[in-house]
Formats: structure tokens, C-alpha cells, sequence
């Protein structure tokens, strides 16, 4: 088993943070093997933001994912650039809340999954939740880690005093997953 | 939920892990992407450990501050990428000079000049070799994972305390910012190495002896305020530390600065032996380029080329026993993906000899060779 | 046509990054935020040069209008 | 006078790489006007920068340009200005740029009066890294390498500048558009080394970890704590606490080096002709 | 009280390889004097220098000593006292290694006011390369890279120290020698970064050139032209013109890093404890 | 008395004299022993000339300055010995990678460190070549005498504005400071080049091109002030000059900065064949060895060996053609004698693989190397 | 004996290099510079220290002589 | 036709000069190759001086002197550093205003010329005249360059205003020689 998943949009949107909990939860809570990497931009600052894990029952060699199986898209310019490299037949979840609907042409290849994700966790109190909603989908659909994994790994990251919105709005995707 | 031993660590993140596990207690620092993790985690844990933390104003002035902590006895390191490592060439001869431990990390990126800081690059294994002026040595160890980034730590510090030596640790971008699952050696496991303190009194004390200390021509190392009253300087100098004119003695002490190296070369000279008993087709890798060298030969043995890789853990000094033993295997190549212009091409070849082709992958740019770009080398050389 | 406008505002939405400093430092609230920064009374507008000069990303001028009349 | 942002920008290269309400823009934008009011000539002006996020600023000015190394700035425009002292050359530097790595460049421009206008985008911190302190990073302050809060002392840029022998310094910030544009004025139609510290704010990096949560709150930070030179003259040691001047702080007559040099060579040169 | 030159000196290692009338062995013996005469521990002592005449000088010293690289005696001397707060750390430098190659370390360590003693050997000019100005060689002086005059201005090195923050600056010359070695001992008995520019000369090549044909007439140019600080205070721009102040500068109280790192290292480790 | 054509002078002075007369207008430098009677010449003569000398803080602000007054039309030069060398590297980096022309003095002494200021070395030559972060490649010529400190420094200029690129000018201390009989050629025999100027207007201005100028690979380069307007940074960039994080323009960008000097060996590599036709043993030396060596072939044929001697005048590139033609003649040993630790053993090896041996001569104190040691050292290889 | 001598001022002929500051800087003529600086009237020596901390070479030394009276 | 020389002394006594006389003496006036080094002390500045000469009717490849075939010694360290090195019978000049005679054994292999140089300069009027009376004394002895060649190479280098006295004191060398 050797699944690739990532997440993308922009920076300030916490993706990098989710990457990171959704290795954690796999690093500590599971016996698989775990890689994340992450862009970065011209020096290391701002601008568009990329995370990516791999989470294997193998050696992990070659750290990079080129085609992943699993993509967050959170941004229009996230969307455009990496749908493409999707492996066929995998999933896509997208928040609606920024980004189009898939093209169709996608659409046919890929498993999509729409929602409007920022808007969400913007109901949910504070917009900045929005990767931990995004979080709770992706691990409902995939079933990559356990999701009481899944939470250990948020609680073991987020700001103190953030732990109960944080635990809703993953609840909130693991809703919107099982809705669909 | 309970969790397992495991963590997920960055390289950097694990380069300070294994820093301050082998007795770190001085970091002195200038931030460049994409070492900057390194002095920030320093910033964060030194001062709970009881060590210090300084970021200098540049980073001539890390590189000499640790000198000054490390002859006061503490085990001292920096970090930096190409930009910073070149300024640091000046004060990296002095540490050599003057048989100063520390710790060097250069977490490589693109050059040549500022390039591109946030992209992968192996672009200075030659710089690490030869970028300060006058003939010196230097022991330079590459990890190819997040867990060695720890291990290869500790082993650095280990290695600068033994021979009294900087020791460059030569991360690529990927290493550097790539997080890995790791389970990390516990305090007993680790094998920690302290420097040979003199036991002579301090009138007969000869900080650069030609014949004394553990390993020959590793002479003890006594601390500043230990009552030792000994000088230190870059100047040639005697076995006592003072500057000579005198051809001779300068001869003798130069040479021996180089030998205490290059006559270990077993001991330091680490590699990383893989599929290589039955080997066609060799690949000599290093570094992240190693994992997708790794990646390649399961691929090629799945398809059934006989391939093999050879790993050289330690850089400087060359891997030359080990290469050696490959060519005794005649394989059909040797090839050599790097991320730079074919930097280590050149000794590769010239332990090869007209007898054993060896092939070059290069990529400049900041992307990780790929794979099947070795697997395609390896179909074609066989 | 009532009274005429001595001001333009106009604001280059490809390089607003929405800060919303226009808004902020404009003394006459001539400006509100909405996804970009919009004009809400021009004729309040009294030409300060508040608005562009605090603007971070040259999105944001103001020009003094042709007489039509 | 609106700008004609076309004649002084590269607008192929726009928008720009700077966050949202990073003070950067402000302060490049003054020296555009700034230009623009004293009518340089566009061909005669060089724009010379180091490295961080200020120093990627002249990548967006329509001049010749050019991004040096980190700190170094001073020292290639050193260069150009004895090339071809005809040219007005400005350098556009941050706080680490200009007083971590390139200080000893900084105060040795200013002793010897070498006619470069050099303006510091001085936002406390090391933007284009992320984050870490530097030298203006205010004692107590957070930064990635202060996580504990910083222990050491910051310059006063002007001090230094003055204490270097500088005989032009001033200092202004982003919520005083307007003085900074004039004082950046002064500072390019200065005959000698002129320095401007231009107190700019770093949203992403120093406002986020100070509790400084806008760009519009870094700002008032600044507009609450400056003080007209004027007025600092009058303050006692106390009453100067967690304030800083703002305006002309020095401003002499001094022999520029380019002319003395210049002298020089017509002097050798009679004297060879003789 | 004379001197147990054999308790401070490396005797064998004498005699020096200074000129005859070199100042450098004058303020030397004013900081041996001066250790002697504050009965520091000589195995508690640490003295480091950089690249120059100057930085010879601890050669000669039994102490625990370091001889650097051009310029960055400083910042070596940073680790030392980092690691080791308890060692009092005197660095000796030149003007070229102090303020020309060396100048960004010294400013910063003013900055930060680490507890280090910097003693400037400053003889205007770079000695031990033969003669080339200095930042410290007066406008119109001779050296081989001046031959016809000191185009540039000098550095006050005291101003310089004091623009960066320093809260200890002092000067005199060899021709004050007892004045010297009571400013060496306020400046190491003082808690935090104190700089001490010690006027010295260098009869070889800075007086060879520029007329000063013994090492007497250039002690007595110092006399002539030094001011003891509180006169100084009273003159008037004009009657300064080509004197310098001699004394203790500026002297503060301030926090000094070492100490504010002991204290956060405890926090730290009682927090952990708790 | 009647003066003949003939001047008396030193290594160091000629390398100005040959500075000036190709064109050198602008030098910024820092003193330091063995190189220091260069800026001494430049700051009496420079003005003179009409051009600027100016003596910087630093050696990293003096290499600094050479490129903006290089960027500004001046012809620049800054010269310096090794612990100012590796200072400069990472400026040194920015000039290639900006690809501004000028030329860098290092006037070899003993490392590493601060070593021994007046003694002569060739302990620099390898990092001349690798010294600065990331792949680039660099251009170094070594004179072994007088009069070839000038025309070498001509040359240094020619190549400079020609390919655009910084030249290093490697003296060591012995050629530097030898004072030698020398009549200097002529201004009508002189050669002297000057960069290529763009011919288009402006806004069609590319100063990175991938396909322009007279040598290919090689773009024409406005002045600052003239009304281009264009971008210089370190940073990799596009054929504008403006970065770019395209891995496709950089990988190209990136190749054509190294190939226009790699591609170019022929027309750069410059050696001296002395008795090379029927040699049974070579030596291979360059600078001040090469004249011991040049007695010592002397020598031998005295005594009946046929000795004969291949002298780089061109180190880098590596003059690999003219070793594969000494290779071609088999002769019994190529004896390389250096005054470092064998540094360019490792590349002529790897030239002569396995069927030519490759004796090294090597000190390191600062000792010139004589020809009675050279030829014992040939008596033993035949 | 006449007057007991106070002040021991010697000289140390391998460091001596012969400046003569030590000489100048005397304000009581005690010196007189012969090959190295010697001693022409050692009683006028009133132990001022001058010419001892203007000697740049370690080379002269004034000692207060043990009462041996 | 090949000649190595050495003159060596102390800083200040302007061997250095006298030396590159010599070699521009050669340079400039005869047809012969001429190469001059010279020692230096730890960096560049004071202490002992030594410069080397020679000059040849070959090409000089090995540009260093080895074993002089005429040494000058001004200072008594320079002599009893170099004398030994002087080829078996070579011609030593000795100054004996500082130098110690030369010890009897060394004395039966080399030709030894000894005259107080520096006390003859000061009579002239300053010692400092005291490395051309030593010229004067090294060419008249040796017949190495013309002797006009010399007196020009002298006037060419010294400081205006001391032409009359180093004339003088080439002239008192050569004097000296000839009456030996
Ligand atoms: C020699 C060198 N050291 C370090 C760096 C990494 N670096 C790039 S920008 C920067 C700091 C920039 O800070 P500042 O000058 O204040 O500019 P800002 O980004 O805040 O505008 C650093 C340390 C570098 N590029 N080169
Ligand atoms: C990096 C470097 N640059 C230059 C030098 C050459 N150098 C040695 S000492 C010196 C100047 C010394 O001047 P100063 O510090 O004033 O000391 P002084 O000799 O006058 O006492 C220089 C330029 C060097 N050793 N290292
Ligand atoms: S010009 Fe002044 S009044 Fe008009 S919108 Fe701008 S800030 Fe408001
Ligand atoms: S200040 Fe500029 S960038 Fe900010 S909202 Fe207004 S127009 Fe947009
Ligand atoms: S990181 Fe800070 S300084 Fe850099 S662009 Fe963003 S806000 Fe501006
Ligand atoms: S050269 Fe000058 S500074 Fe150096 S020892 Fe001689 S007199 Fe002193
Ligand atoms: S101690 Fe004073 S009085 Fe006595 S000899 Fe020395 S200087 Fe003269
Ligand atoms: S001052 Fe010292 S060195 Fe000079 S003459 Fe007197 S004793 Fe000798
Ligand atoms: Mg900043
Ligand atoms: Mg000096």
C-alpha cells in the first residue's frame, strides 16, 4: 500500500499544518511509513502553498509525489495547477468556497468531491479552521489513518484554547464526507 | 490513542535533535533558506538544555564564534547554505588551522550566487572540499534520511571531537526540509565522543604535538580557562602554537594536519552497500539522489538488471576503498547521478581508470532526479 | 447634471491584494471595502492622496478629471 | 500629482511578490514619487539592492537595477557611483541587510561621503527568511530565533549613521507617506551620503507574532510612537523611551568623495600635461 | 609598581617583533599593568586578537590567547565569553582590524553589550602590510595607498562605538600611558562592551611618511592635539578642528547579555523542573 | 649611459602595468601580503590614467565594487591573496552568475589560514575552480614569469570582456614579487578586447540571451547609464534577468553559464611545450615551478633524458587536449611537481588513467621546489 | 655612605631596542642614552614610572631598593 | 656567464635598494637577463633583509641564489647566517662598522673584502648612503655591470637632492675597492 496525497492553495491557509497533522497521525499512530515535503516560495515566504504526504506500508525511497491520489484543492490557481496530475481514478476534494466546480473533462476520470469548505469553518466561528474541515473529509473518504488518529494529531498541533473548534470542524468534514 | 515511539521529524529539526544528544551546548548562526530551521530549533532548545544560542550578524561572525566557544570547551556548530558556507571559507581554514572541533551544516540549495534558495541542489560537495585557500583536509558526512540526519550528527560531533577538526555536514534541500517518520536511538544507544583533554601539566603542555593523543597526530585539546595558558593561532606554527618561520618544522606540522585525516581514511571513509555482491550496473549516490538511486535498483532487479548501489555516507574524505572494491567487480557502469554538473564524477573516475565507464546524470535546477531517469541510464548501460 | 467631479479614483483589481490601508487612511470616507476597494461618494473626494500613497501595491490612484464641462 | 506608474514601474512584472499590507510598497512607492517630483532622469538612475523581501523592489523599477548579494549593496553601488559619478544611485536595503550582514559596508559609505542615497526598509525583522530577529528587532520582541523574546539591544540606524560620520540621516515610517516622499526628496538631491531608515511593517512576520494583528495596527504603531524631530530635541532621556524621531535628524555640509576624486585627476592630469 | 613581567609575559618568546619606538609595546604594558593592578586571574584571563602588528601583541601574553583572522578577533571572542561567562575576555585589535575589515563585529558587539574589553591599537594605518591607509588615516596623510593624500574622511572610533549603542567608550595615547592603563582598567572592570581607542604610533610607516621623523614627535602630535574630555565639552566645532577628546566618553549603565541569558537559561530549567 | 628597452620589473607591478594597458580604469581592493604592491601601483598610476582606485573595507566589499564598476562600463580588477580569496567567493559566484567581466589578482602564500603571509604557494589552484558555492565554472591563468605577468594580465582582461565572465589571475608569491628583466610589448603588438555592446534598442534588450552575441552562449552587455534599463541579480533568472522559477529556463539558463567557458576549451586553454616531442618523461608545472622545472629538463638532456615539460599557462580549464597528446606519446611518467599537497594530481591523473604513472613533487612550507629535486625525481621515473 | 639610593632603574640590553623614549620621558634627567639607555644620576630618580611605562619594549624596570640600611 | 649576489642586513639599511640598483644597473644597461628577490619578514614589514641577485648571460630559470658567488653582509646576524652558504671561492664584502671579522676557516675558501662602509657613509654625511658605498665597493670589485651603468641605474633611484652624496659614496666604494 503506498498512497499520495496532496493538499494545495494558498499560503495562510493552514494546508502546510494539515499536511504536517495528517503525517503525524501517520508517523505516530500507525505502523506505516510516513514522508511529507512542502513548497516553498521565492526565498521561503508567502505566496502559493503545497503539502504533500506519503503514507506507505513500504520503504518510502523517492520522497516526491508527482501524481497523487488524493488532492485538497483550496484555491483557484491550486486547482488549475495540479488537477492535471491526479492519478486517474483518484480523488479530489475542493473547496467550493474558492474554486470552480472540476472541468468536466476531469470530472469523468477522477472521483470528485465538492464542498464548500471554507465556508464552513467561517460558520463554525473562524475561517482559519478550514484545513482541520478539510482534514476531516479527506480522512473520511480515504480511511488513510483511523480518524481518532486523525484528532490526536490536530489536538497534538493546534493553539491552545483552539481545541474545541478545531474538533468540530474536523467533525464537520467527517459530516460532509459521509453526506455525500 | 496511544501512541507509538515514532515521530515525525524534519531533517533540519533532526540535525538539532542529534546536535544537542552529542552534547551541543554553542550555536551560532546567521539565518539562509533552507537551513533556517536548524538555528530556529537551536533558538527554541539550547537554553533548556543549558546551552546558548546567538544569532551573529553574518555569517564570517558564526563561524568565528563558534571557534571562540569551542576552545572554551564546548561543543559548538553552525549552519548555513552555499551563499553563507562561502563566506564562512576564511574561519572554516581557521578552525582547520588551528584543530578547532565543531560542527559545520550546509543545507545545499541552487547556485551558483543566490540561485534559487528554496530548490534542491548538491551543488557544493566540491566547495566543502576545496572552498578555503591552502591545502587543508576536511571531513565531510551527506544523510540520505531524516533518521540520518540524527545519526550522522552525532557521528560528526563524534568525529570533530576525535581529530580535532570542523566537520561539514552536507544536507540537500530535500534532506534539510523533508519530515519522516523516525524512531530515534535512545541516549544508550548513541555512541558520544568526547575530545582527549591533555594530562600533562600546563609548563609541558604542547597544544600541537607532533606524537601525542589517542590517535597518532591528534594531539589533546585543553580548554581556555583551565589554567593551560595556551595560544592558538592561524599562522604556522610549532608544536607549542607559536608562529615559525622555520621551513622544517612548518613542513612537519602542515603535513601532519593533512595525514591525521588522510591517513584514517578507514575509519572515516562510511558507505552504504546495497544490492551491490552481484552488481552490473553500479549507481554511486549520495545524498536525497541516493533514495531515488534506491528506488531504481529495486526497480531494475524487478525487471532483472542486475543493479547495485554504492553509497558514500562519508563525502571527504573519498570513498576510494569502496570504489575500488567495485571495480574489482568490473560491473559494466558506474553512474553517477547528481544534482550539480558531475561534481564527484571526477575522483569516481579517476579511481576507474580507462577500465570501468562511468556515466553522469546531472540536473541543475532544483528537481530531484527522478527514478526512472536512473532506470533509463542503467537499461542503456546494460 | 448636479455638481461636477474633480476626482477619479480607480482601482487596479489586478493588483489590489486587499488590504484595505485605502480605506483606512482615506480622511473623507470616500472608500469602502467590498471584495476590492470601491468608491462609495466620490464627490466627498478632495484629491488628498491619502488612499494611493499608503497603498502597498501602486493598485489604487487618483487623477484629477478632465473638465467636460 | 497622481504617479505615471507606467514610466517608473516595470508593469509586466506586477502585482509584486509582497504580502498584503506589507509596508514595502508604501515606502518603494514614496521613492518612485520621490524620483518622480525631483524629475531624475530615468537613464541616469541606478537601483541597487541586496537581498530580503525590501531588496526585491527594484525588480519592479524601470531603471537599471541590480540585485546583488546579501548585505552587499553598498559596496557594488560603491562601485558604480566612482564608475560613472554622473549617475544617481540609490540602494534599497532591509534592517538585516543593512545592519546584520552589511553594516561595516553601511558605515563605511558614510565616513567617507560617497554621494549614494541609501534607504533602509526597516521592518524589525527578517522578512524574505521568515521571521528571525534582527538587529532592530526591539528588545523583548518575538521573533522565530527570539522565541523567548529578544535579549539584545537594537541600533538606531540614524545614530549609527551619525556616529559613522554621516552627514545626512533621516527617518520616517509607512503611516507618514507623505514626509517620507519629502524626505526621501532631500535625501536623493543630498550631495554625499544621504540615509533614510524607513520604518516599514512586516504583517506575515513581525506583526502576527507581536500582537500587532493588521497592517493598519503596525501602522498606528508607529504614527503613536514617532515624534517630531522638533519635539525630541525637548524630551528628556525618560520621556524618549519606546519613541523614536522622525524627520531630518542630521544634515551637514561636507567635500563628497567623487568630487575630491575628481579633482584629483584633473590636478595629475594638468601635471602629466605639463 | 613595578611590573612581575615574568608572572604576565612569555618571556622566551621576547624580545618582540615590534620597531624600535613602536607604540604598540606601550599600550601593551597598559593592559598588563592594568590586568596587574586589578590582580585578575591570569588563568581566568582570555586575550584574543585578529591580523596586524597590533595583533602580535598576545604572542607575548601568558594567557590563555587567540590569535584570529583579520578583523574577527570580536566575534571569536563572542563564543568565548558566550561559553564561558566567568573569563574576563580582552580582545586587542588595530584600526584596520577593528574598524576597516573588522567594523560590522565591533558595532555589534557594542549592540548587544556583551562583556568583552576591546582595546583599539590604533596607529592610523595598517602596519603590518607595510603602510596603506586606514579608515583611521587623516584626510591628506600619506600612505602607500594615499600617495597623494587621504582622499577620504576618518572614523571618531569612540562616536562610532557610541552611534551603535556602546555604553563605554574611552581614549587615550602612549604618550598618556598611566592615563591609558587607568582607562584599561575601568574599561575591563566595567559589566558589559567596553572600547578603549588607544592612540599609538607606528614611526615605520605612518610617521616616516608624513614628517613625524621619531617616535617622540609623534607622541608629542598626541599631546598636542588631545583634550581631556571635560574641556572638550566646552570647545566650540571650530576649536576642535584637527583635537580629539582624551577620557572616559561615555560610560552607562546597561543590561549586559550574558547576564540576561543566565537568567533566562534558569526560567527555562525552572519551568522544566516544575 | 645609453638605456636599452629592457625594464626591471616586479611581478606584481607588471600585472598593473599589463592591467592598465588593457584598459583597467576602476580597481577597488584591500591590502594583503603578497598581493599588497598591486593596489599600491594601481593607487599611484590609476588616477593618472584618468581611472579611480579605491581601497574598500573588506575584500568582499572591494570584489563588490569591481562589479558594479564593471556593470557601469569600467574595465575592473581587484587583487588580493588567499584568506582574501575566500572571502571573495561568494561575490566572486555573483559575477559569474551576473556575467560581468573583470579580473581577480590572487597572489598565492602558505595556507591554510593566515599560513605564512610572505612565503610562496600554489595551495589556491583547486579553489579557484570550486571555491564559490554551485556549479560554475571559472577561468584562471598562471604566469611564470615576469613579463608574463603582464601579457597574461592583457589576456585575462580580453577573456574577461569576451566571454564575460570573471578571470582569476593565480601569481604565487615567488612570480609576484620577482623582480625581472622584462621589455614589455609594445601598444601596437598588444591585443585588446572589449565586451561585445548590444545592437538593439533597448526594449528589445535581452542580457541573458540564450542565442546572441559574437560568441555563442555568450549575450552583449549594456552599461548602467546608457538607457537600457536592465536587471542584474544573483538570483537564477531568465534571458530578461528577472528570476524565474521554471525548471525548464533555469536547467537552460544554467547550462549555457557553464558552456560557454566548457565549450570554449579550445580557444582558452593556453600551454608552453617545452622538449615535448620526444619526451620519455613529462613534468607538468606551472608558475614559478615551472621555471625550476624548466632548468631541470635542462638538465636532464644534458645528461642524456629525455625530459620535456607541459605547462598549463591556462589552469582553468583544465588543459585536458594537451595532456591527452603527452598521453598519445606514452611517455615512462608525467611528474607534477607543486608547492601544495598535489592538488592538480587528481585531474591529470584521471587523464592519464591506468597506463601512464603520475609521480607528484609536493611542499608545502613555502619553499620553492628546485630543479636538482625535479630531476632526481625524473632519474628515478626512466 | 652619603645618601641611600631609593630607585633601582635597570635596563634589559637583549629587549633594549634603543628608542631612547625612556630618556625623554624622563622628568628628572636621571638617563642618558649611551649604546642603550644607562643610568648617569641615579639619586635625582624620584620612582615616577615614567620612563618604564613609555619603554614599548619591557626593557627598563625601576624597582624600589630593600632598605638595606 | 652566470653571477648570483646577496646583500644582507638589517631593515633601514637600504639593502633592498641596492639591491634592485644592481639589478636595474644590469636591466637597463647591459644586454645580460636579470632577475633580483628579496626576503620579507612575517608579513611584509621590518626585521632582517636579505636581497638576492643575479644576473646572467643565459635565461634564468630557477630564479633564486642558492650559494652566492658575491655576498654583502652589513649586519653581524646576516653574516653569520650566510656566509657558509657562499661558494668555495667566492668573494664575501664585509662591513666592518658591524660585522665581526671573518672567522679563519671561511676566510681560506672565500676572497674576503673588508672596509667599515657604514662608518665611510657617515663620514660622507649620512650613513644612510651606506648600501652605495657598499655598490661601489660590490661593482668595482666584481666588474658585474659598468660601472657608469651603475651611477646611472643610483641617480635613477635615489630621492631628489641626494644625487651629490650617493655619487660621492659610490665613488668612495669604488675607491675603496681599488685600494685594497
Ligand atoms: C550570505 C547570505 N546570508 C543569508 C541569506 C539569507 N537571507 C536572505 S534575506 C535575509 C534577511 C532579510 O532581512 P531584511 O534585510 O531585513 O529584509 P526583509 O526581508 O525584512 O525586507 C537573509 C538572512 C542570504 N541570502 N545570503
Ligand atoms: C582577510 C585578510 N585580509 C587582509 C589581510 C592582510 N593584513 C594583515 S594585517 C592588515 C592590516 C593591519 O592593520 P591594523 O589592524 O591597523 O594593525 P597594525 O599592523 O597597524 O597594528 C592587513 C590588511 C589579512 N591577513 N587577512
Ligand atoms: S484622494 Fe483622499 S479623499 Fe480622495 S479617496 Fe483618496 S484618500 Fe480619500
Ligand atoms: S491599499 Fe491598495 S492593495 Fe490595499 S486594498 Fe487599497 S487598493 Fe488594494
Ligand atoms: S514577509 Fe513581511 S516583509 Fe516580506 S513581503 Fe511579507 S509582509 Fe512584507
Ligand atoms: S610597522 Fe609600525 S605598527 Fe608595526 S611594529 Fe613597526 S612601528 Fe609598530
Ligand atoms: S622612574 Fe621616573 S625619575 Fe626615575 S628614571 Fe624613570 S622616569 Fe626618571
Ligand atoms: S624605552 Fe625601552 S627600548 Fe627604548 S631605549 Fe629605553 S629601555 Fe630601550
Ligand atoms: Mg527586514
Ligand atoms: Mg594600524
Amino acid at each position: 500500500m503506498r498512497m499520495e496525497l496532496r493538499l494545495a492553495g494558498e499560503g495562510g491557509q493552514g494546508l502546510i499544518t494539515a499536511g504536517i497533522i495528517l503525517a503525524e497521525a501517520g508517523a505516530k499512530y500507525t505502523d506505516l511509513n510516513v514522508v511529507q515535503t512542502q513548497s516553498y516560495g521565492p526565498e521561503s515566504r508567502g505566496g502559493a502553498s503545497r503539502a504533500d504526504v506519503i503514507i506507505s506500508s513500504d520503504e518510502i525511497d523517492y520522497p516526491q509525489v508527482k501524481n497523487p491520489d488524493v488532492l485538497v484543492v483550496m484555491a483557484q490557481e491550486a486547482s488549475d495547477k495540479y488537477l492535471q496530475s491526479v492519478k486517474n481514478g483518484g480523488t479530489v476534494i475542493v473547496d467550493t468556497t474558492y474554486v470552480k466546480p472540476v472541468p468536466e473533462a476531469e470530472s469523468q476520470r477522477l472521483k470528485v468531491i465538492e464542498f464548500p469548505i471554507s465556508a464552513k469553518a467561517r460558520e463554525l466561528g473562524r475561517e482559519i479552521a478550514a484545513n482541520i474541515v478539510a482534514l476531516g473529509l479527506l480522512v473520511e473518504t480515504t480511511g488513510i489513518v483511523p480518524k481518532d488518529a486523525a484528532v490526536a494529531a490536530v489536538l497534538d498541533r493546534v493553539p491552545k484554547g483552539t481545541e474545541e473548534l478545531n474538533k468540530q470542524a474536523f467533525a464537520a468534514g467527517v459530516e460532509a464526507a459521509k453526506a455525500l | 490513542m496511544a501512541k507509538n515511539q515514532a515521530r515525525l521529524l524534519q531533517g533540519n529539526e533532526a540535525v538539532v535533535e542529534g546536535a544537542i544528544a552529542a552534547g551541543l551546548r554553542f550555536f551560532a548562526g546567521y539565518p539562509i533558506t533552507p537551513s533556517t530551521e536548524i538555528a530556529e530549533h537551536c533558538a527554541a532548545k539550547l537554553p533548556v538544555a543549558g546551552g546558548k544560542f546567538i544569532q551573529m550578524e553574518d555569517e564570517i561572525a558564526s563561524m568565528a564564534a563558534i571557534c571562540g566557544a569551542s576552545l572554551a570547551g564546548l561543543k559548538s556548530m553552525t549552519a548555513t547554505s552555499g551563499p553563507g558556507f562561502s563566506l564562512k571559507q576564511e574561519n572554516l581554514g581557521f578552525a582547520v588551522k588551528g584543530e578547532i572541533p565543531c560542527v559545520v551544516v550546509n543545507v545545499q540549495r541552487v547556485g551558483p550566487s543566490t540561485g534559487m534558495p528554496t530548490s534542491t541542489a548538491q551543488g557544493d560537495v566540491m566547495q566543502a572540499r576545496w572552498g578555503s585557500h591552502g591545502d587543508h583536509e576536511i571531513v565531510a558526512l551527506c544523510p540520505a534520511s531524516v533518521k540520518e540526519a540524527f545519526t550522522l550528527t552525532v557521528e560528526a560531533f563524534n568525529i570533530a571531537e576525535e581529530y580535532r577538526t570542523p566537520v561539514v555536514l552536507l544536507l540537500d534541500e530535500t534532506i534539510g526540509h523533508l519530515r519522516e517518520k523516525v524512531i530515534l536511538p535512545s541516549k544508550e544507544e548513541l555512541v558520544v565522543k568526547d575530545r582527549e583533554k591533555p594530562n600533562v601539566p600546563p609548563e609541558q603542555y604542547k597544544p600541537f604535538a607532533m606524537d601525542q593523543g589517542r590517535i597518532p597526530g591528534v594531539p589533546p585539546l585543553a580548554a581556555y580557562g583551565e589554567g593551560f595558558k595556551f595560544h592558538v593561532t592561524g599562522l604556522t606554527h610549532g608544536e607549542d602554537g607559536f608562529p615559525t618561520g622555520n621551513p622544517a618544522i612548518a613542513e612537519k606540522q602542515l603535513r601532519r594536519l593533512n595525514e591525521k585525516i588522510s591517513s584514517n581514511k578507514k575509519a572515516l571513509c562510511k558507505v552504504e552497500k546495497f544490492f551491490l555482491e552481484d552488481a552490473e550496473v553500479v549507481i554511486f549516490a549520495y545524498g536525497a539522489t541516493a533514495r531515488s538511486a534506491r528506488k531504481a535498483v529495486r526497480d531494475a532487479r524487478a525487471v532483472g538488471i542486475k543493479a547495485g548501489m554504492l553509497r558514500p555516507i562519508t563525502i571527504w574524505p573519498f570513498v576510494e576503498d569502496a570504489l575500488l572494491e567495485v571495480k574489482a567487480g568490473r560491473p559494466k557502469a558506474v553512474i553517477v547521478p547528481e544534482m550539480n554538473l558531475g561534481q564527484l564524477v571526477l575522483p569516481v573516475k579517476s579511481v576507474m581508470g580507462d577500465s570501468v565507464p562511468v556515466i553522469p546524470i546531472n540536473k541543475l535546477a532544483g528537481q530531484l532526479i527522478t527514478p526512472e531517469e536512473i532506470l533509463s541510464a542503467m537499461k542503456e548501460a546494460v | 447634471m448636479g455638481k461636477t467631479l474633480q476626482w477619479e479614483v480607480s482601482v487596479n483589481s489586478k493588483w489590489c491584494k486587499k488590504c484595505g490601508l485605502c480605506v483606512e487612511f482615506c480622511p473623507r470616507d470616500v472608500l469602502e471595502m467590498n471584495d476590492i476597494p470601491t468608491v462609495k461618494d466620490a464627490a466627498r473626494c478632495i484629491g488628498c492622496l491619502m488612499c494611493e500613497m499608503h497603498c502597498p501595491d501602486f493598485a489604487i490612484t487618483v487623477k484629477r478629471r478632465e473638465n467636460n464641462g | 500629482m497622481a504617479l505615471p506608474i507606467d514610466k517608473y514601474l516595470r508593469v509586466a512584472k506586477m502585482p509584486h511578490i509582497w504580502c498584503p499590507g506589507c509596508g514595502h510598497g508604501i515606502v518603494t512607492q514614496a521613492i518612485v514619487r520621490a524620483i518622480h517630483e525631483l524629475e531624475l532622469d530615468t537613464e541616469k538612475t541606478v537601483v541597487v539592492s541586496g537581498i530580503g523581501c525590501s531588496a526585491r523592489a527594484p525588480g519592479y523599477l524601470h531603471f537599471d537595477t541590480l540585485h546583488t548579494t546579501h548585505g552587499r549593496a553598498i559596496a557594488f553601488a560603491t562601485g558604480i557611483k566612482m564608475a560613472k559619478p554622473e549617475l544617481n544611485v540609490i540602494v534599497i536595503t532591509g534592517d538585516g541587510d543593512a545592519a546584520a550582514i552589511g553594516g561595516n559596508h553601511l558605515i563605511h559609505a558614510a565616513r567617507r561621503n560617497l554621494d549614494l542615497t541609501v534607504i533602509c526598509f526597516n521592518n524589525n525583522i527578517y522578512g524574505m527568511t521568515s521571521g528571525q530577529y534582527s538587529p532592530l528587532t526591539p528588545q523583548g520582541s518575538y521573533a522565530t530565533t527570539s522565541p523567548y523574546g529578544m535579549l539584545e539591544k537594537p541600533f538606531d540606524l540614524c545614530n549609527l549613521v551619525i556616529g559613522a560620520g554621516g552627514t545626512f540621516a533621516a527617518r520616517s515610517t509607512t503611516y507618514h507617506a507623505r514626509q517620507l516622499t519629502n524626505l526621501i526628496k532631500e535625501a536623493i538631491a543630498y550631495k554625499g551620503f544621504a540615509f533614510v531608515d524607513a520604518l516599514s511593517q512586516c504583517p506575515t512576520y513581525f506583526g502576527r507574532r507581536n500582537k500587532l494583528r493588521t497592517p493598519l495596527e503596525m501602522m498606528n504603531w508607529f504614527k503613536d510612537r514617532s515624534v517630531p524631530v522638533s519635539s525630541w530635541e525637548k524630551l528628556s532621556p525618560e520621556e524618549r523611551e519606546g519613541k523614536f524621531a522622525i524627520g531630518v535628524l542630521t544634515k551637514a555640509q561636507a567635500t563628497e568623495l567623487t568630487e575630491v576624486y575628481k579633482q584629483l585627476i584633473e590636478q595629475l592630469q594638468q601635471r602629466g600635461g605639463e
